[in-house]
């Protein structure tokens, strides 16, 4: 073959981790002017290779050649000179920096000793037309939403000059609409001659835009396959190793009395605007009701109120007919309610306890964690090694803190815990994103086994997919109420994302 | 610092020059070893300074140079017939004393009166070996108190004051509002009084010692507000008055601002350019009083159990005259006069601001 | 006392007292914008405290009129030096930030005492005989009242109120002060974009170590003219409270700076007031922490550190 | 290899002091001194007899518990640098209720302790209030409490408990910590309080690691978002941090006031028991245990620094440089770690 064709090559690339080996040998080669995918599980070790790539990690062994001329790559420079650039898992942005800031960092056009901030505007104004990003150059990146931030990430590659991109798991955190979006610019970027490498776990989005995908497994290479000539069915029992099944299967709901139900709910985000609008929505016992919607309709303040972690400013909140409306956060779940937090990390772990004491983060002073307000410990590890095994929480021990656990693992942490109270009402938000498809899978059937056993399911997830597969009923969200209620079986994707757009509101509310 | 320790040698060859001398004037080069077989060779004496230190400018330093004074007089080695200790901090002062008292000095002195206390303690533990208080009284066999008449040296600077002032409105800077420092303010305040009953005294105190920021505040305004001469009584923080005085005769040589030191003559801390803003100072002869109760332990004469007060009578307290320009002799002569009367016993200066009220209506 | 004679004793005050606060506080600026906590500014006062009171009893003979100048100089330089060890500490061994601050506190009295003695055979220094004597501004101080207020004050009060201004610049304008800013928020991104934290967390606290050593140095040569154990005692702990009450903003950190000065200078000058002396004197001792502590809980509230603070940056952590 | 870490993390102290008095010997060395006969008059200050074994001990306890003080904060994500002002607090309650009246000495003692406990934990009430209400920044209020608490106690002094005395009375007997068995073994003011410092240890041992309370504070500590999504009252728990953290600063107070010196005195600046605290806490690595360690080696080298310039010729400033350096050593444990597991591999 012809190396001249591989803008990137890394060869027989292992890197160690205190007791682990994140990559073992692996071989990844990248074409020019193509989308290659970099699949596996999480933990398989794909940031962990992107990051050596990129300059961050140094690898233990082998060797890694930019259009065939091998290189060292000690720092994030070095990539940027070599014209790699990366947009990592987690962004990397300064929250209190405007948008042009973040993108000039490192490499500021100056003025006299001073940063130049209007022609930095401009330019980067510039990039962001020509590739079709829209950003606001000015806006802090603190007040711009997700998508708008991924952009900005996108930009700050191209603005160095960028030829070959690494996105690590852009489209996790999008909604549907902004992952069309981003689609859409990584199919003008390859026309403009550059090269991407895309993480992500979502099988449809590699089958849509990618020509070539790398599988890796446990830290291994397992090979790469040309993405015409594959199926998702076969892509995803490449990446786990076993047969995996997408539909979830899941007999019809059997609805009975009301849990929660939500009257004319009004609520107020962190800067005081109202986002929750008077909003209805009422979950019954057995029935899964997954919120659709596109970020940023009110669904966080939402289930923020109902976990009673954002103050209500009217309407009312009943569980089991009882009003929970102020209650403080230990009052609602002492009431019946369980919350997994859309954001892990700030909300549903103490990262720095061992995973064994978060497991009873919110009944540590319960019976029979503690008596007379001494904890005790034994009981504690029992009911964690309990959910350690049930869960499948890869730990190495009960007592390692829940920092070292993979995203996956603290995930299915904090289901277990949520779960196993046992709780009238569980509140999941976005319990999937970023994980791979047999968290997701496991995931998802513990959702329906809870309410097999009777108990409501309130699910908020910007995948469509997810929502369609897992909700016995669909409330769609829009500008802080709810404007649609559907089934299922009776809607398609599209009429969703129309509905969420906020178009032919009228129809739909006034049909159900 | 280094000047003092030149005092102390130049001063050497005729400093001793009384009872004891002539042993140790004969055999002063090679004496350590001939001395061994006179009576007083084994003789060793120490302090522990409060947490000033023997370079505190103040009453440490002037304790440390009688004590040098008496070594460098009777031929001694600094650390073997006569040493100091520092204290940090308070809860060092009983270790300290007992560290002396464990290396076998036989006469140990406590600076300052908040080693109070742990003498008192020390002594009753060890009831064979001397100690000595300076600024307050142990009653104990074993401890002589020495404590000085400072209102009176206090009494004499006011009267200075009151007849150098041009604006009648002279100021008082106390560290620690306390019953030490009181009698510096009651003594000044009734002498400047007994010259001027109209005159007026500012008195203020900074909380501290070691606040030089705030002695310089506080001098700022009281020479602002038109006061031109400000005795202090406060240690370190008297500093900041010192700079203050300075700072304004620097940038204006011609204006009328003076500062009254204390404890020692603080003619050196005024220099500014070619002048000096150090009027004159209440000098207190820790280092005299030291020197004498060593001198008499020594000689088998230690006033155990006996509160020695040192005044103007024994020249342990007084007025230091340095400042030639400054302290005219009309002044030396008024308070000559003052001095006369208090060491006659016609007048008794108030040690406190009961006793200054009472004072003060009389006049 | 009229209104007038009352600023004109407050306000000269409140400015000696600010000018070492504010260029201590700036220090602090650099640092904690780095994301390096420094709660090591006291010690750091008192190296340049130390060093700017040595320099000037050495060198006052060879350097006549510039002494106090070179004194600063290199109160500045040898600080600058000195928390390099913070740096080293707290940036490359990983050491906890406050525990390294703490140390430096230590060491620095440690260090500079243990000099002054060895040096001097005494626990303090002598007075130097080049201090900073404040100086009238030609012509505007003989503006009426205000000049007398504000252009009689020493040349380091200036300079601390221009540093300030230069120091907001720096870091709100230039490309090292985004970078700077961009290491104390998150260093992981200033890393990705090839800035290099481990010499930006350097170089933030040794700026710190530079300008709390000229906040010493002032203080030495303006204040007390000696050096003792107690010449900085506690001068370096406002100074951080400044910073914080000033949002660890430059103007912020001069203005919470003034503001300690004012208060402070309010209780002295109040204590002269022939109304206000019956309050009994403790009222007027503790009147500045009260009033801090009200402005704070009244007007001021919450303020928010960079967010990276406190943490040693581990490349590839995370 | 968890052995062996928490192996290491026990060497790490160790070899820390080790290495600082190395650099003190050093240092000493290079100015002419002889570290043998300077660490030798440093041991025999600290230890030599039991006089000074006895001080050394007075020197540890309050550090203990102004140690745990600081601590117990930083454990919760606080930093009370306004432990000195709590202790001054203490220390003048704690005499105030000793010398007001007489009583039985089971009711009187207690009661002292006590109101030391209170009077800390009202000093401490304040940053810990503001922070949870305002969100004031607990490090500035501090600092400023221990300005308040410096002159508010030496006026109280002054102007209500003596007339216009620089001291106070002596504690009642039934009020007082101090000993005549160990005062007649060791002729040193070594009192109860020592036993008090220990207990009190253990106390806040068991209420971070054992009680729900603790388990609330430390997560508090670690992540108020997650606290308050746990239904933990995250304001509630700042303000009982600085409670209990003040308490045990307000009691170091009283070990001075009902042990070593039996009353309290017009002071014109800090005593340091809190600012040394600080440096206690972190030499322990913020644990209970760590910090009565720490408060033993600091008030080992401090008390036995007194003998070194009378003996050894030495300024006792170097022993400030030494524990500054041990301080560094502990603090940069990583290298500490990473250079011994070098050696180690090396070594296979
Ligand atoms: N800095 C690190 N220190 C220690 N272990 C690490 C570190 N980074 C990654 N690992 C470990 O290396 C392995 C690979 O991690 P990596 O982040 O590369 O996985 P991934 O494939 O990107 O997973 P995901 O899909 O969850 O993002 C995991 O077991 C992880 O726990
Ligand atoms: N990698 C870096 N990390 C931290 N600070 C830096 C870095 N590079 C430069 N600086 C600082 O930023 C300021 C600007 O320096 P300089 O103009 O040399 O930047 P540069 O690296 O050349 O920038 P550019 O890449 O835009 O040309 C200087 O104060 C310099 O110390
Ligand atoms: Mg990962
Ligand atoms: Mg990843």
């Amino acid at each position: 073959m012809n190396k001249v064709d591989y803008v990137i090559e890394m060869l027989n690339i292992r890197k160690e981790f205190p007791g682990i080996v994140a990559n073992d040998n692996i071989n990844l080669q990248v074409e020019k002017g193509e989308i290659h995918a970099l699949l596996g599980e999480n933990g398989a070790g794909k940031s962990t290779l992107m990051n050596v790539l990129f300059g961050l990690y140094q690898p233990e062994k082998g060797e890694i050649r930019v259009n065939g001329k091998p290189v060292k790559i000690t720092n994030p420079n070095i990539a940027n000179d070599l014209g790699i650039g990366m947009v990592h898992q987690h962004f990397m942005l300064v929250d209190t920096f405007s948008v042009t800031e973040n993108i000039i960092l490192g490499s500021e056009p100056k003025k006299s000793g001073t940063v130049d901030i209007k022609k930095a505007e401009a330019e980067v104004q510039e990039i962001s037309e020509r590739y079709g990003l829209k950003v606001d150059p000015t806006a802090k990146i603190k007040d711009i939403s997700v998508g708008m931030q991924q952009r900005v990430e996108i930009l700050k590659t191209l603005y160095r000059g960028a030829d070959i991109l690494i996105l690590d798991e852009p489209t996790a955190v999008l909604t549907p609409q902004e992952i069309h979006e981003l689609i859409e610019i990584m199919r003008t970027l390859i026309k403009e001659g550059k090269s991407i490498i895309l993480i992500t776990h979502k099988l449809k989005e590699i089958m849509e835009v990618c020509d070539r995908c790398t599988v890796i497994r446990k830290g291994q290479g397992i090979g790469t396959v040309d993405v015409k000539e594959t199926s998702t069915t076969e892509l995803a029992s490449l990446m786990v190793g076993r047969e995996v099944s997408f539909r979830t299967e899941k007999t019809p709901a059997h609805p009975k009395e009301e849990i929660l139900k939500i009257s004319d709910l009004r609520v107020k985000d962190a800067r005081g605007a109202e986002m929750v609008k008077g909003l209805h929505l009422d979950v019954k016992a057995g029935e899964i009701v997954g919120i659709a919607g596109v970020d940023g309709n009110g669904q966080s303040e939402l289930i923020e109120a109902v976990a009673g972690l954002r103050k209500v400013e009217s309407g009312s909140i009943l569980l089991n007919n009882e009003s929970i409306t102020h209650f403080t956060p230990r009052k609602v779940t002492e009431s019946g309610v369980a919350h997994i937090p859309q954001d892990r990390h700030k909300f549903g772990l103490v990262l720095d306890f061992p995973i064994g004491e978060n497991m009873v983060l919110q009944n540590y002073y319960q019976k029979p964690y503690s008596s007379m307000g001494v904890l005790n410990y034994k009981e504690i590890y029992k009911q964690a090694n309990k959910l350690i095994n049930e869960y499948d929480v890869r730990t190495p021990s009960e007592h390692t803190p829940a920092r070292a656990l993979s995203g996956g693992n603290q995930q299915k942490a904090i289901i277990g815990r949520e779960v196993d109270r046992s709780p009238d009402l569980l509140i999941a938000a976005q319990p999937t994103r970023g994980l791979d498809v047999g968290a997701i899978e496991f995931i998802h059937r513990k959702l329906i086994e809870e309410r097999d056993k009777g108990k409501a399911v309130l699910l908020l997830s910007f995948e469509l997919e997810e929502i369609m597969n897992v909700s016995d009923r669909i409330a769609i969200m829009f500008d802080g109420q709810i404007v649609a209620n559907v089934k299922p079986e009776d809607t398609t994707e599209q009429e969703l994302g129309l509905l969420m757009a906020g178009s032919q509101v009228e129809k739909k509310a006034g049909e159900s | 610092a280094c000047g003092s320790s030149d005092d102390a040698s130049t001063d050497s060859d005729s400093g001793s020059d009384n009872e004891d001398t002539e042993e140790t004037d004969t055999s002063s080069d090679d004496g350590s070893s001939e001395g061994t077989s006179s009576n007083n060779s084994d003789f060793s004496v120490a302090m522990v300074t409060d947490v000033g230190g023997v370079d505190d400018k103040s009453f440490n330093q002037s304790a440390w140079e009688g004590l040098k004074q008496f070594g460098d007089d009777n031929g001694y080695e600094e650390g073997k017939g006569y040493t100091y200790l520092q204290s940090n901090e308070a809860t060092d002062y009983a270790p300290n004393l007992n560290r002396l008292v464990q290396q076998g000095y036989n006469l140990i002195y406590g600076i300052g009166y908040k080693l109070h206390d742990d003498i008192e303690n020390v002594a009753k533990q060890n009831p064979d070996t001397h100690f000595s208080i300076v600024d307050d009284v142990v009653e104990q066999p074993n401890v002589a108190s020495i404590t000085f008449k400072e209102h009176q040296g206090s009494f004499l600077v006011g009267v200075a004051a009151a007849k150098k002032t041009q604006t009648d409105k002279i100021g008082f800077v106390g560290g620690v509002d306390g019953f030490l420092i009181n009698k510096f303010e009651a003594g000044f305040v009734a002498g400047a009084k007994s010259v001027n009953p109209d005159i007026e005294v500012e008195v203020q105190y900074a909380g501290g010692f070691d606040q030089p920021a705030k002695g310089k505040s506080i001098a700022s305004n009281m020479y602002n507000s038109g006061i031109d001469i400000i005795y202090h009584a406060s240690g370190g923080t008297g500093v900041g008055v010192f700079n203050q005085a300075k700072d304004i005769k620097q940038s204006n040589p011609d204006e009328n601002v003076w500062v009254i030191g204390v404890d020692r003559d603080q003619y050196e801390e005024g220099q500014v350019g070619d002048n000096n803003v150090t009027f004159t100072s209440m000098i207190k002869r820790v280092d005299i009083a030291v020197a004498d109760v060593a001198e008499q332990a020594m000689n088998g004469e230690f006033p155990g159990g006996e509160q020695i007060a040192y005044g103007l009578s024994d020249d342990a307290v007084s007025v230091a005259e340095t400042n030639e320009e400054a302290y005219t002799d009309e002044i030396k002569e008024a308070v000559k006069e003052w001095k006369d009367k208090i060491t006659s016993g016609e007048v008794e200066v108030p040690q406190d601001r009961d006793e200054l009220e009472t004072y003060v209506n009389n006049l | 006392m009229n209104i007038i004679d009352i600023l004109l004793a407050i306000i000269p005050v409140t400015i000696f007292y600010a000018a070492p606060l504010i260029l201590t506080a700036l220090g602090g600026v650099f640092s904690e914008r780095a994301g390096v906590v420094n709660i090591g500014l006291e010690g750091l006062m008192v190296m340049g405290a130390f060093t700017a009171i040595v320099t000037n009893l050495m060198m006052a003979d060879t350097l006549g009129s510039f002494t106090p100048y070179a004194s600063l100089l290199l109160a500045a330089i040898i600080s600058g030096l000195f928390a390099i060890i913070h740096a080293v500490a707290s940036v490359s061994f990983r050491a906890d930030q406050v525990v390294s601050g703490v140390a430096i506190n230590f060491l620095a009295l440690g260090v500079s005492l243990f000099l002054v003695q060895e040096l001097y055979g005494a626990g303090q220094t002598g007075q130097v005989s080049r201090p900073i004597y404040s100086n009238d501004i030609p012509i505007l101080s003989d503006i009426p009242i205000i000049g007398e207020m504000f252009f009689t004050h020493h040349v380091t009060s200036y300079v601390a109120v221009i540093l300030a201004f230069v120091v907001w610049f720096i870091i709100f304008k230039t490309p090292f002060g985004l970078r700077l800013r961009s290491v104390g928020e998150h260093p992981m991104a200033a890393d990705t974009n090839g800035i290099n934290v481990y010499r930006t967390r350097y170089i933030g606290v040794i700026l710190s170590g530079v300008f709390a050593g000229l906040g010493g140095g002032v203080f030495a040569l303006t204040i007390t003219g000696n050096f003792s154990g107690a010449t900085i005692s506690g001068q370096g702990f406002m100074a951080l409270a400044a910073m914080i009450f000033g949002k660890w903003h430059p103007l912020g950190a001069m203005g919470a700076a003034f503001f300690f000065g004012f208060a402070q200078s309010l209780s002295d000058v109040a204590a002269g007031i022939p109304l206000l002396e019956s309050i009994p004197s403790v009222f007027l001792l503790i009147a500045p922490y009260v009033l801090t502590i009200l402005a704070l809980a009244g007007f001021i509230g919450r303020a928010e550190a960079p967010k990276a603070i406190g943490t040693p940056y581990i490349k590839g952590s995370r | 290899m968890l052995r062996d870490q928490r192996f290491i993390n026990v060497l790490i102290p160790i070899i820390s002091v080790i290495l600082g008095l190395l650099a003190g010997a050093i240092i000493m060395l290079s100015f002419g001194y002889n570290p043998v006969e300077g660490y030798g008059a440093l041991y025999e200050g600290a230890f030599g007899n039991s006089y000074f074994m006895g001080e050394t001990f007075v020197k540890v306890t309050p550090l203990i518990l102004s140690g745990i003080a600081v601590a117990f904060a930083f454990r919760t994500g606080l930093f009370n640098i306004g432990v000195e002002g709590q202790v001054f607090v203490g220390w003048l309650a704690s005499v105030w209720v000793g010398i007001s009246f007489e009583s039985p000495m089971i009711i009187h003692l207690p009661l002292a302790i006590l109101s030391a406990g209170v009077a800390g934990a009202l000093w401490g009430f304040v940053p810990g209030f503001l922070k949870a209400k305002f969100g004031v920044h607990e490090v500035i209020v501090s600092i400023m409490m221990n300005y308040i608490a410096l002159y508010t106690c030496n006026a109280i002094i002054r102007n209500v408990l003596t007339d216009r005395l620089d001291s106070t009375d002596r504690v009642a007997d039934t009020a007082s910590l101090s000993s005549q068995m160990f005062y007649n073994w060791t002729g040193s003011r070594l009192h109860w309080g020592a036993i008090i410092a220990l207990a009190l240890a253990f106390v806040m041992w068991f209420i971070l690691e054992k009680t729900t309370k603790g388990y609330e504070l430390r997560s508090v500590g670690f992540n108020q978002n997650a606290s308050n999504y746990a239904g933990m009252n995250v304001n509630r728990n700042i303000v009982y941090s600085f409670l209990i953290s003040g308490s045990f600063a307000g009691i170091a107070g009283a070990m001075q006031g009902l042990g070593t010196y039996g009353n309290m005195f017009v002071q014109s600046s800090f005593t340091n028991i809190g600012f040394d605290g600080i440096a206690v806490a972190l030499l322990g690595g913020n644990t209970a245990l760590g910090s009565v360690f720490g408060a033993f080696l600091f008030g080992t080298l401090k008390n036995g620094a007194g003998s070194m310039p009378l003996v050894a010729n030495i300024p006792k400033e170097l022993v400030d440089i030494i524990v500054a350096l041990i301080i560094f050593f502990v603090a940069s444990g990583y290298i500490i770690r990473w250079a011994l597991t070098r050696f180690k591999r090396e070594g296979k």
